[in-house]
């Protein structure tokens, strides 16, 4: 009880704190860089730049048909964690009440049996995934620490929140405790490594989309 | 020649003899700078996800995990993340991002510019939109002030300086077309002091296709507008745009677009060549500052507009041909119509590629690794991917709108021994011009 | 040996049988989940057992304590512990006050060394040399160490003895500790809870006495066979927890209809207590059966978990203030790295000027 | 309307309790008529729902034997319509404090102790004396 106190008290507030100084650091640190006027006239007809940009992010959710070919594991293994991670995070009802508490907003949550096997079913794509970066010889080549220690921070909260429902493991408050702090960790890596990709993909794929689009050339 | 390896055996050039600290320092410094917004931006989001791998000609053709488009940043990135990034000072601070060294740099000197092309089909395979060719490229700024690029590119650049062209002295410049005018029966436009279309040329039409020259002209002149060619400003390839080395870009730029504002032209066209697209297109404006008085076009957006405005009337050939995108005019540059509108305006049949447009696999000697003899053998194994689609295509003509592409794909015809000719755009529709 | 020394020799003076010893070991054995066979065990032991002195100390308390354990469910069987133990001294139950009292428990003390057991319910204060209660111009302090130092066990009763409780609740101004920290290496069973099932009490009691050891217990010294399972683990309305059904208020349509109480705030998933299974006032109801989520009294600092109402997962502090403070200095930091990479841009552009120059 | 507090009944759903519980029991039937070995299930510690017992309670249902106890309260034997499966219902109060089933010829419960048994002489002696109104021996202390 006095770790999870710990955990959902000094921890949370800490970690959330920092996620957020982070996030904010990371991004105005980028923002605030200047940023090279383009003087040469766009395509004839070509789109507003903002509207090339939200294309961008849309048109980059699915690759080119030719890329799936190679990239078609990446891809669906890709989105198999993400949906399932979307679906555990924001639809298992402990968590939207976590939610809620911070943004005041709730919606409707799915039943546990649901949550578990999706939960069960993200630990097993990510381990895939790990499995891969770890036989690939490109993935190998191109690896950092960065990305071994985000996926661990990513499969931590998904393995110790599959314990805690299953009961797997020590005691249920210790479980729970665990599960936020591997939270913890998560938000407070999430901001100085690649996690801060669902932040900065709206802003890449935009900036290429802005780009292209000033070309008219397709993305 | 200055070819050395470095201690894992990788083959790298150096210019200069300067000590190995300022080397490093004078590629930091240049890398710095090139940190704005959208590259920074670039920076922060890969994922490693390995998915511009299977984009990469050199990949797919070689197997060598070393070509996988990201990591030919990795002393970029590393520069990056410890002197510009958000977190720069922090990993200054901790030593957690070790500045670049010379060896880095030396031992990425050939995958930045021989297993390259910068033909950014890896920016289209990214699934967060890093424009990892337009990083390389800004990669090579860094490269070219340290003294770290391949012999054979730094002797164009020298060239260049010296002749205002990599293939000719400006001096002979009037005389080869005067001569070519001659020797192809068509009237020739050079340094007139005012025209309205200013034609510029490509290094490979002083050389083997001159033919291109009075191809030009005859188009030019059927439509009886007011061009010229002009000394004053006649190379539109860019060789400081590929080595990196900025000042001779702006000056390979200024140079053009200065002669054409002096003649008072509304257009300026380029010449059959993709880089020069790129340099001139969407970086000219760069240098001035402002937006230009004039038009900026590529030999084939030309064709295409003379064609469709009924200005030129062509023969119709009724066969068959495929057409390789060059990189620059069509993945970079969104010119992906203009082609083929001409090509159906000849009554060819285009069969196109599986991979065509702004997909197009690379001809493999793009961004100066044509030139760049060093690349040779690994640009004869990136051809067998066009060769392949080439063969599949089953088509009498092979078409491209690039003469560093045509070149490109001929030598590696001759390589392989394989007996295909490659046609230009611009050439089959001077053949074809109805009288 | 003289049979009358003993328990059993005792009732038989009423006129009760052994079957009393027999049917009170298999009512212990149920409550604390021992198989069956441990009943005549339990039996055998009590009636062989000698009559347990008790010396019982209150301190900051409310009593509450007491009233559970004389309003046991099942009063003929349950008292019967009450037969089986000699209280020595207790405050609120004895007829003697003042000196007399304090008398008693020192007699008790002398004619029992080493062997009595103290139960104690409340915590102690340690503040300012512990003068927020004393009894007889006594700090509780002083008393415990008195009455525990020939103690053969000590049995904390109620949550504030067993790990503070409420007078522990931040600000904790009296500098309550719970007993646990004062009685040195003495054996201590823990009977938690606001007030505690006057089962545990009793099941716990009659295990030492007839055994003569503590009961297995749990990390926090609670007999496992009345803490070793969550409130949550055995409650009645889980599956709805399972099947994602909530009570969002405590009037709603989910109320009505006995939906979990997770999101109002029931602490069952992190409570150890055997309230869902024997539940409270003769079996009648507990409670989340009564239409209120558990508040987690057997659990340490149950006061100071964020509120009663507040759902687990949620954070326990305001994050408001934190995180506009975290969001401020992120957007400096930011603005100050890139201010810096402007100037090392800046020191580059100057450097090249000058070499064009 | 309906009350907050109408559905704060415990679900009676069957669980199928009583079915297992049987097939425990036979297991022990079988080994008691083999070897004598007796046994109990303690029903308290069983999460059934009152309809599991029900069920139970009917499929056991009473047999030849019943006895009522009466010590700290109440105490119900009775023999099962099965030989040797007992009934044993302890009440506290108004309230069944354990329940359970014996397997066994006879319930420990429903034996009397030979300590008791021998005070129970001594008393008899006494209470045979008193009978006679001979009063000779003084108290025991």
């Amino acid at each position: 009880m006095e770790l999870l106190a710990f955990a959902r008290g000094q921890a949370l507030t800490f970690s959330v704190a920092v996620f957020v100084l982070g996030v904010l650091w990371r991004l105005v640190g980028v923002l605030a860089l200047p940023a090279w006027r383009d003087f040469s006239p766009p395509r004839e007809g070509s789109a507003p730049n903002w509207l090339s940009a939200i294309r961008a992010i849309f048109r980059k959710m699915i690759p080119h048909r030719t890329f799936l070919k190679e990239g078609m594991f990446t891809t669906v293994n890709g989105y198999v964690f993400h949906f399932g991670l979307g679906v555990v995070v924001f639809l298992f009802v402990p968590h939207i009440l976590f939610l809620r508490s911070l943004f005041g907003v709730s919606w409707p949550g799915l039943p546990n049996g649901v949550i578990t096997g999706v939960g069960a079913l993200t630990a097993g794509s990510l381990l895939v995934a790990l499995a891969y970066r770890l036989t690939s010889p490109v993935l190998k080549l191109i690896s950092r620490p960065n990305d071994y220690l985000s996926w661990l921070l990513t499969f931590l909260p998904v393995a110790t929140g599959l314990a805690a429902t299953a009961h797997v493991g020590p005691r249920y408050e210790t479980m729970l405790a665990l599960h936020i702090l591997s939270v913890c960790a998560f938000l407070i890596w999430f901001p100085f490594g690649k996690l801060m990709h669902a932040f900065l993909f709206v802003l890449s794929r935009g900036a290429t989309g802005i780009r292209f689009g000033h070309r008219g050339a397709q993305l | 020649m200055t070819a050395k390896t470095t201690g894992s055996g990788v083959a790298f050039d150096a210019q200069g003899d300067r000590a190995d600290a300022e080397r490093r320092d004078a590629a930091m410094q240049a890398f710095v700078r090139d940190f704005a917004r959208t590259a920074a931006i670039h920076m922060e989001s890969c994922l490693r996800c390995g998915m511009c791998a299977n984009a990469c000609h050199f990949y797919v053709t070689t197997g060598d995990p070393k070509y996988t488009p990201i990591n030919k940043l990795r002393p970029f990135e590393q520069a990056y993340h410890r002197h510009v990034g958000p977190f720069a000072p922090i990993y200054r601070l901790l030593g957690l991002k070790s500045n670049v060294s010379i060896a880095m740099l030396q031992e990425w000197e050939s995958l930045i510019y021989d297993g390259c092309t910068l033909c950014g089909r890896c920016t289209l395979a990214c699934p967060m939109g890093i424009d990892i060719s337009e990083l390389i490229k800004e990669a090579r700024h860094g490269m070219y002030r340290a003294g770290l690029v391949p012999d054979r590119l730094e002797l164009m650049d020298r060239t260049a300086k010296a002749w205002g062209s990599p293939a000719s002295p400006a001096e002979d410049f009037a005389d080869i077309i005067r001569e070519t005018g001659e020797a192809n029966g068509v009237p020739m436009n050079v340094d007139l002091p005012e025209a309205d279309y200013v034609v510029t040329v490509a290094p490979a039409e002083l050389t083997d296709h001159t033919k291109a020259l009075s191809d030009v002209a005859r188009i030019l002149n059927k439509i009886g507008v007011k061009w010229t060619y002009s000394t004053a400003g006649f190379e539109a390839s860019n060789i400081g745009y590929i080595n990196g080395d900025l000042p001779l870009q702006e000056k390979m730029t200024r140079k053009i677009i200065d002669n054409a504002i002096a003649v008072g032209a509304h257009t300026l066209i380029l010449p059959e060549c993709g880089h020069a697209y790129g340099a001139a297109r969407w970086e000219a404006a760069r240098w001035y500052g402002k937006k230009l008085p004039l038009r900026i076009i590529h030999m084939t957006e030309f064709l295409a507009e003379t064609v469709a405005s009924g200005k030129i009337k062509l023969k119709k050939m009724g066969e068959t041909t495929c057409f390789h995108d060059p990189c620059q005019l069509a993945r970079r540059g969104g010119v992906t119509e203009a082609p083929r509108a001409v090509l159906k305006a000849l009554g060819l049949d285009l069969k196109e590629f599986e991979d065509h447009g702004e997909l197009a696999w690379c001809c493999g000697g793009g961004g100066g690794v044509v030139s760049n003899v060093r690349a040779d053998p690994l640009r004869f194994k990136a051809f067998s991917i066009k060769r392949k689609q080439v063969e599949d295509a089953h088509t009498q003509h092979f078409v491209t709108a690039c003469g560093q592409c045509r070149i490109t794909l001929a030598l590696g015809a001759k390589h392989d021994k394989w007996d295909q000719k490659v046609e230009s755009l611009l050439e089959i529709v001077a053949d074809h011009l109805e009288d | 040996m003289k049979h009358d020394d003993n328990l059993a020799g005792e009732m038989q003076r009423r006129g009760v049988s052994r079957r009393a010893f027999l049917k009170f070991g298999s009512y212990v054995a149920s409550l604390m989940a021992l198989p069956p066979s441990a009943a005549e065990a339990l039996a055998e032991g009590l009636a062989a057992a000698r009559r347990q002195s008790v010396i019982w100390l209150s301190f900051q308390e409310c009593t509450g304590c007491t009233e559970s354990l004389t309003r046991s469910y099942a009063p003929t069987l349950e008292n019967l512990i009450f037969d089986f133990i000699s209280l020595d001294y207790h405050e609120t139950l004895m007829a003697v006050s003042g000196e007399a009292a304090e008398k008693a428990r020192e007699a008790a003390m002398a004619a029992n060394r080493g062997k009595y057991i103290v139960v104690v319910d409340g915590s102690v204060p340690m503040k300012d040399g512990g003068v927020y209660a004393t009894i007889g111009g006594r700090t509780n302090h002083q008393i415990l160490e008195d009455t525990v130092k020939d103690a053969f066990a000590v049995v904390a009763v109620g949550t504030c003895a067993a790990f503070g409780g409420l007078p522990r609740a931040n600000p904790n101004p009296t500098g309550a500790v719970p007993i646990s920290t004062l009685v040195g290496g003495k054996p201590l069973i823990n009977i938690s809870g606001c007030p505690p099932i006057p089962e545990a009490m009793t099941g716990a009691l009659a295990y030492v006495l007839s055994f003569g050891k503590l009961p297995e217990l749990d990390h926090l010294g609670r007999p496992k066979a009345f803490f070793g399972e969550t409130i949550h683990d055995r409650c009645y309305r889980r599956p709805f927890y399972e099947r994602g059904e909530f009570a969002d208020g405590f009037d709603d349509a989910g109320a009505r209809q006995g939906f979990c109480l997770y999101k109002v705030g029931c602490k069952g998933p992190v409570t150890y207590n055997s309230c869902a299974t024997m539940k409270w006032n003769g079996g009648v109801s507990f409670p989340i059966q009564s239409g209120h989520g558990c508040l987690g009294c057997s659990e340490p600092d149950f006061w100071d978990q964020g509120g009663f109402y507040r759902p687990l997962s949620t954070p326990l502090g305001a994050m408001g203030p934190a995180l506009a403070g975290a969001a401020l200095a992120g957007a400096a930091l930011g603005v100050g790295a890139a201010l810096s990479a402007r100037s090392h841009q800046k020191s580059y552009l100057a450097s090249a000027e000058k070499e064009k120059e | 309307m309906t009350s907050p507090c109408a559905a704060s009944e415990p679900i009676e759903t069957g669980a199928g309790f009583a079915d297992a519980l049987i097939s425990e029991a036979i297991a022990l039937v079988e080994r008691f008529a083999k070897t004598g070995e007796t046994a109990t299930i303690d029903l308290g510690g069983l999460p059934m729902s009152n309809r599991d017992r029900a069920e139970l309670d009917d499929f056991l249902g009473r047999g030849e034997v019943s006895a009522n106890i009466d010590v700290i309260g109440r105490t119900e034997v009775w023999e099962t319509r099965f030989s040797g499966v007992w009934r044993v219902r302890h009440f506290g109060g108004a309230e069944v404090a354990t329940d359970l089933i014996e397997i066994a010829a006879c319930p420990k419960i429903l034996f009397a102790d030979p300590r008791d048994a021998e005070s129970a002489a001594r008393g008899m002696a006494k209470a045979l004396e008193l009978k006679h109104g001979i009063v000779e021996t003084p108290h025991e202390t």
